[in-house]
């Protein structure tokens, strides 16, 4: 089987989150076929998404494995985003994957979860916390930190509606730049300020991560204050990737493949990779 | 007074204009302007190394590139005293013919004809005259299969170099080329009827003086050492500059030419007259069918077409000897440089090009002089737009429209570089108070 | 460029000073130009389409050819600018200034005097400079003349919904995949491949002679090894210098360091497509 | 192992019996003392350039195609292209040579299987060919002049005739094809041979000093070496190229006027600007000194984490086709100095 040839897909349906991001259902042409198909993923994992003229780039599936068709979250920066957003519904698209690790589910068994998003990052931690969900008595405490620069830019409204009013899971956001109309009770600052003031369980607690690189380094020293294990936090990583599987080479750090053995990575892999977290 | 001004001549090389001014004597100015941005190519030249020059100068003009390479590079070659294998000769002069045929295809069919038979462009006349279209198209490609192969693009070619040329073409593929030409003279030949059949319209224009470069051999060629005007005895090309004259006109960024202070024609039209007799087998029966006695400026059409059918069968014959000939190693002399100074002329397909250099002792050019067909058919041009604004003035129906499409006529008959497309566009018309 | 739009998008090709070797380039594709015709509406093409009145209204796209090197190159610049959806500068002249750039450190006056003697001349000269001093560039097909195939499928990427495919490596690159002997090794010859953007295929090193640079410098041009390298030839700096200024390191390169190559120039020409807005 | 000799007078008639059945590609001269694989039909015997050193590029230019159509899209969706089955062999791998393409089959092999480098692979038929050092190879320094397998036959040059040894059954076959030509191996050819690598391997000896490398460029990252190596490379990717390991690749789309079109790849190098740039052009090693580094790290550090090797096969392209001259050899000794 030849791993870079995309399986066409239709895009069933797409709607706006927010300014330049949008959700984007999509469907594989043939049911039947290995790949990815809304069901078949572990949380965190991407796909390989092509634009037949355009290119080909990756996106984290968004959702746990719950559906028949597979979501992705988008934001509108390059050359395939841009075109995606013209697209109507049912225009042809490729697909492959799923690809990459995800983040590790079993390791979180029993223990709280800790789920730090900055911006778009909610997309790979939706996946993980719908997971959580769907297996609520396997883990302990459920929080989620989203943070974002204005209440406008807040994704899945309607899912943070029902996590706020949900007792299954905490949800503190964080919002830099408040407006007198936000309708989500928020702090005001970076996902820094809150973490410093939850309370946590410093051996029980697994931290999922992803967001903006900036944010990395300063969430890390956050955790390590708290006692966190770097081996209990994981950070998902962003570079170019091209073939996902390991051998075009652009996602390299290091020794390791950040589409093949990533994108997600503990803080104390990533720091053996060379990556300036403090941890 | 009256002005008529004819703003832009959309067109292949640069931007022109033509004014012209009625007063109530006649006709006083006829002005082809050229505001094409000017480029120094001759002072951007200066200082530099002689072996930058050929492929430098080229970028005057695409259609032309390999006219003006294999120009400096003969004056370049004139100037250290360098002479090239006649192996080497020949490929120059089949990458000439191929421009010739590339160049005369797209003036004819593409740009000239759709305009004398009403069409927009080439384009439109492909629609109702897809047999015509489809052969022209094809003899195009053949000219510039040729310069691909031979000079390794079709523009700005690169593998003509000081002393010789980098690859040699592989004998197959000069072989094939000699096929493509052979099928090429046949689909040229096809197009005959449709040449003699063109309305070449009646512009009350005289016989020019006629210039061109006189071939050293009995047969018709590209390149020789004499230069013959009509009612003129030839000169040496080294005394060229004492017959032609240049001069910097304020309207233009062009420069004017004058052969012993009269306006003259170059080009196909040109070289059928003064060495057309030189012509054998099937071109010579080409050109006596279609080429009138006294010939005006407006036959450099059909002129071209006779040359396109000329090209087309000495390319051939020329592609088959080389096919056959054992390749030399592709020579590039050690070139020495000294101070020198030389210079060439070559017929290329608008006329007569020159290209002159001095060099110092470091092989940096000192002085240039390059002088394009089109500056030399300017002042003829303007003579005739003058003749061709009186007769329209004794017209009884003088309206502009008829003077506009006269005076497009006549720029596209010359096949100036700075309007290969010749389509004369937005006539404004200001009334002056004098 | 909308290509699900039902009317077809308007394409508009220009010259302004130049060779035309590109619009040239594009006339010598007959096939492909005839099926571009069944994609695009091409409502101006200065040198196959006559103008039969001022075109009017906007173009999807307009492919600009020739560097601006005068008042009137600018004003016409501008308007098309002003008329286009996108712009793209295709041929060498047009990204970076080309050949006639060259001569951007001579003062136009002692030009003028060079070629014309101090006659009047219409219209007033400028410096050559590429359409990016003046205005943005969508999309830069580099070349001298372009390579048509490049400008094919750059105008098939936009018609596709994508850009063109954007190149990062120098001529050299696509000199070792050709498996090449590199001539400034094998004969000390000035070869401006290592700064040069690549997409020619190597197609000077491939007759035999060395790279003048004529597509215009790589995103990365890193000048001051390659001077380095030819003076560890034996090689003249002023050949050196000479041969780079030609093509490689057009004007503004100079303008912008001041001195020859004094280090390493930042990118400009290659406005691409974050200069668009991105709203919806 | 089983092993045969060939007199030289019937190498020409070997290879046209292996014609009948493959596509043969040799070692010929390209001028200037430089080499390149092509194939036998366009050239003939007397083209096979026994004495060559290395090629200009390396015969990984025959699996991973420098430029390949990995698929075909069009409005229906996307289609898998077919790649030629063409059988070909490919004559007189030096032992470096084979190392390197060791590494790109076990690399192409995991974790997925590159399906058109496998099939090409699976289509060839390896012949190596022994070899005397010249100035830039320094296969002894990074242990790659000697090869156990990895070869359908391997010959030996003694002079007068060859001393084959037969790597696999296809060899095997081969030889068969083809049997009346060879001869048993005697005392005098056994003799010979060991007479061959003894000479050679006085030839052969290591460059420079290359224990504990890794350790030692691992442990001094900010090594002054690369900042300089960063100002006289020019980034032109030749080095990458001409590697018999390096693999990296672009993916990009050509797309027709009617919006069809095909996805390509490209080789890709991490010395050019653009390899690791992500949207809203944010780069990740946007200095020169960073992606040289980058590209000595990944041969000499990460692969031996992986591998337990280094990825350099000391074949001497790289040095030979920089333009600016840098020379590995010089390198590693001077990143190796820094623990002296
Ligand atoms: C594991 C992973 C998961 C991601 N998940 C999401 C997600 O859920 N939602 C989302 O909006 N974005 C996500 N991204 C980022 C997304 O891949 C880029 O925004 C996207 O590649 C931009 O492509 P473009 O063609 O529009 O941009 P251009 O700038 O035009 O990029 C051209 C090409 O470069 C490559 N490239 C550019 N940026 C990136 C990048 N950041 N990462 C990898 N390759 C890149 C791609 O091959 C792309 O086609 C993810 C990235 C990674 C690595
Ligand atoms: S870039 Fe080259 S081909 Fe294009 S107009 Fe300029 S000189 Fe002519
Ligand atoms: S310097 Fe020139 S000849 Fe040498 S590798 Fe680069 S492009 Fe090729
Ligand atoms: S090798 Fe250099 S000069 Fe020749 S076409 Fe390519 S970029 Fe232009």
């Amino acid at each position: 089987m030849n791993v870079l040839l995309p399986l066409s897909a239709h895009m069933v349906h797409h709607r706006k989150l927010a300014q330049d991001v949008a959700l984007f259902q999509l469907q594989l042409d043939d049911p039947f076929a290995i790949g990815p198909s809304g069901e078949n993923h572990r949380p965190g994992q991407f796909v390989m998404l092509s634009v037949p003229g355009v290119g080909e780039a990756p996106f984290s599936i968004c959702h746990a494995a719950h559906i028949d068709y597979l979501e992705l979250c988008i934001r509108r920066t390059g050359s395939v985003t841009r075109r995606l957003f013209e697209l109507g519904e049912n225009t042809l698209v490729g697909l492959r994957g799923p690809f990459g690790n995800g983040f590790p589910m079993e390791k979180m068994v029993g223990k709280d979860v800790l789920l730090i998003a900055g911006g778009l990052g909610l997309a790979p931690l939706r996946s993980v916390l719908q997971y959580v969900l769907q297996h609520r008595e396997s883990y302990g405490r459920l929080i989620l930190v989203y943070g974002m620069g204005r209440q406008a830019e807040a994704l899945f409204r309607e899912d943070l509606e029902y996590w706020i009013d949900s007792t299954k899971l905490d949800v503190c956001l964080a919002v830099e730049h408040p407006a007198p109309k936000d309708l989500f009770p928020a702090d005001t600052g970076h996902v820094g300020m809150v973490l410093e003031r939850l309370e946590l369980t410093a051996d029980n607690t697994v931290a999922a991560i992803c967001g903006p690189p900036v944010m990395y380094g300063p969430v890390a020293k956050i955790l390590r204050s708290k006692r966190l294990y770097p081996e209990n936090v994981f950070f998902s990583f962003e570079r170019r990737m091209e073939c996902g599987i390991g051998h075009c080479g652009h996602c390299a750090i290091s020794c390791r493949s950040t589409c093949q053995d990533g994108p997600v990575f503990s803080a104390w892999e990533a720091r053996s990779l060379g990556e300036p977290l403090e941890v | 007074m009256t002005t008529i001004t004819i703003n832009h001549l959309s067109r292949v090389e640069g931007h022109g204009g033509i004014h012209v001014t009625v007063g109530p004597d006649g006709v006083e100015r006829c002005e082809m302007e050229i505001f094409e941005g000017s480029r120094f190519y001759e002072a951007l030249l200066l200082g530099r190394h002689f072996e930058e020059v050929p492929g430098t100068i080229s970028r005057v003009c695409a259609i032309c590139s390999s006219g003006h390479t294999l120009c400096a590079l003969g004056a370049i070659e004139d100037a250290l005293d360098i002479t090239v294998t006649p192996q080497v000769q020949s490929f120059r002069d089949l990458l000439n013919l191929g421009q010739f045929i590339e160049s005369h295809a797209l003036h004819l069919f593409c740009l000239a004809v759709p305009d004398y038979l009403g069409y927009s462009g080439v384009l439109e006349m492909a629609q109702y005259q897809p047999d015509v279209v489809g052969k022209a198209l094809e003899l195009k490609r053949i000219g510039n299969a040729i310069q691909e192969l031979i000079g390794g693009r079709a523009i700005h070619p690169v593998n003509m170099t000081i002393g010789g040329m980098g690859r040699i073409p592989t004998a197959e593929s000069l072989t094939a080329l000699a096929g493509q030409l052979a099928e090429g003279l046949e689909s040229a030949l096809a197009l005959e009827r449709f040449i003699i059949e063109l309305p070449i319209p009646d512009c009350h224009l005289d016989q020019a003086v006629y210039v061109a470069l006189q071939p050293d051999g009995s047969n018709y060629a590209l390149h020789g050492g004499m230069l013959a005007a009509s009612g003129h005895d030839p000169i040496p090309v080294a005394n060229f500059r004492q017959r032609v004259h240049e001069s910097v006109v304020s309207h233009s960024t062009a420069k004017q030419s004058l052969y012993s202070d009269k306006p003259f024609m170059v080009g196909a039209v040109a070289r059928m007259v003064l060495n057309g007799e030189r012509m054998s087998g099937v071109a010579a029966q080409t050109r006596n069918r279609i080429i009138p006695d006294r010939p005006t400026p407006m036959h450099n059409n059909p002129a071209q077409f006779v040359e396109l059918v000329w090209a087309l069968s000495e390319g051939e014959k020329l592609a088959h000897d080389l096919s056959l000939a054992t390749p030399e190693s592709p020579v590039n002399t050690q070139v020495k440089a000294k101070k020198s100074a030389g210079q060439q002329a070559l017929e290329v397909p608008r006329g007569t090009l020159y290209h002159a250099y001095g060099l110092n002792a470091d092989g940096l050019l000192c002085d240039a002089d390059i002088i394009t067909p089109t500056a030399q058919n300017l002042a003829n041009i303007e003579k005739d737009f003058a003749t061709t604004a009186s007769c329209w003035l004794h017209h009884a129906q003088n309206d502009e429209a008829r003077l506009k499409h006269g005076l497009e006529m006549v720029a596209r008959a010359y096949d100036p570089c700075i309007s290969c497309a010749t389509h004369l566009v937005d006539l404004t018309m200001r009334k002056e108070s004098s | 460029m909308n290509s699900r739009t039902a009317q077809k998008p308007k394409v508009g090709i220009f010259g302004l000073t130049g060779c035309a070797g590109d619009q040239l380039a594009l006339l010598n594709a007959e096939p492909e130009l005839i099926a571009l015709a069944g994609r695009v509406d091409v409502v101006v093409f200065d040198m196959a389409i006559s103008r039969k009145e001022e075109w009017q209204g906007m173009l999807d796209l307009a492919l600009v050819e020739g560097s601006v090197c005068s008042q009137r190159d600018r004003e016409e610049l501008e308007k098309i600018r002003k008329q286009s959806r996108s712009l793209m500068a295709i041929g060498s002249c047009a990204v970076w200034g080309g050949l006639p750039a060259m001569t951007a450190h001579i003062p136009v006056k002692q030009l003028n005097k060079q070629v014309y003697d101090d006659g009047e001349v219409f219209p007033k000269a400028m410096g050559a400079e590429p359409l990016s001093s003046f205005v943005t560039v969508d999309f830069s097909i580099p070349g001298c003349p372009i390579e048509i195939g490049e400008l094919l499928e750059a105008l098939a990427a936009i018609l596709a919904g994508g850009e063109p495919q954007r190149i990062d490596f120098p001529v050299c690159a696509e000199c070792r995949m050709a498996e090449q002997i590199c001539l400034v090794q094998s004969q000390n010859r000035v070869c401006c491949g290592p700064v040069t953007v690549g997409g020619c295929k190597a197609r000077c090193i491939s007759y035999g002679r060395p790279c003048d640079g004529c597509r215009g410098p790589v995103d990365d041009p890193c000048y001051d090894a390659t001077r380095e390298m030819f003076f560890r030839h034996g090689l003249a700096k002023a050949d050196v210098v000479d041969a780079l200024r030609r093509f490689s390191t057009p004007a503004w390169v100079e303008r912008n360091l001041a001195a020859d190559f004094a280090g390493d120039p930042q990118r400009r020409g290659h406005h691409r497509s974050q200069t668009k807005e991105s709203g919806t | 192992m089983e092993t045969f000799t060939l007199y030289r007078e019937h190498l020409g008639q070997f290879l046209d019996v292996c014609q009948e059945q493959f596509r043969v590609q040799i070692p010929v001269s390209a001028g200037d003392g430089r080499y390149r694989f092509s194939p036998l039909a366009g050239h003939g015997v007397e083209a096979l350039a026994l004495e060559y050193h290395r090629t200009l590029l390396p015969p990984k230019k025959y699996f991973l195609l420098p430029e390949e159509t990995i698929c075909t899209f069009d409005q229906k969706g996307y289609h898998p292209v077919e790649v030629a089955e063409e059988p070909f062999l490919l004559f007189g791998l030096h032992p470096c040579d084979l190392h390197g393409l060791r590494i790109i089959d076990q690399f192409f092999s995991t974790p997925y299987a590159d399906s058109a480098y496998q099939s090409r692979r699976k289509n060839a038929l390896i012949v190596g060919l022994g070899c005397l050092p010249d100035d830039k190879c320094f296969c002894a320094t990074m242990n790659t002049q000697q090869i156990m397998g990895g070869y359908d036959l391997f010959f030996w040059d003694l002079g007068e005739r060859f001393y084959i040894q037969v790597g696999s059954e296809a060899g095997h076959g081969l030889i068969h094809k083809a049997r009346e030509m060879f001869h048993d191996v005697v005392d005098e050819d056994r003799q010979d041979y060991l007479e061959t690598l003894y000479q050679r391997r006085h030839l052969l000896t290591p460059k420079v000093d290359v224990a504990d490398l890794s350790q030692i460029m691992e442990a001094n990252p900010d090594c002054a070496v690369w900042d300089e190596l960063g100002a006289a490379c020019f980034a032109c990717g030749a080095c990458t190229m001409v590697c018999p390991t390096c693999t990296c690749y672009d993916i990009f789309d050509r797309v027709e006027l009617d919006g069809s079109g095909r996805r390509c790849r490209q080789w890709d190098s991490c010395l050019f600007r653009d390899f690791d740039r992500i949207a809203g052009e944010v780069h990740f090693r946007s200095d020169r000194s960073d992606r040289v580094k980058n590209r000595f790290f990944h041969k000499e550090v990460v692969h031996v984490k992986q591998h337990q090797r280094s990825a350099c096969v000391g074949c001497g392209r790289c040095q030979e086709a920089c333009p600016a001259g840098i020379d590995v050899v010089s390198v590693l000794s001077r990143v190796h100095a820094s623990c002296a």
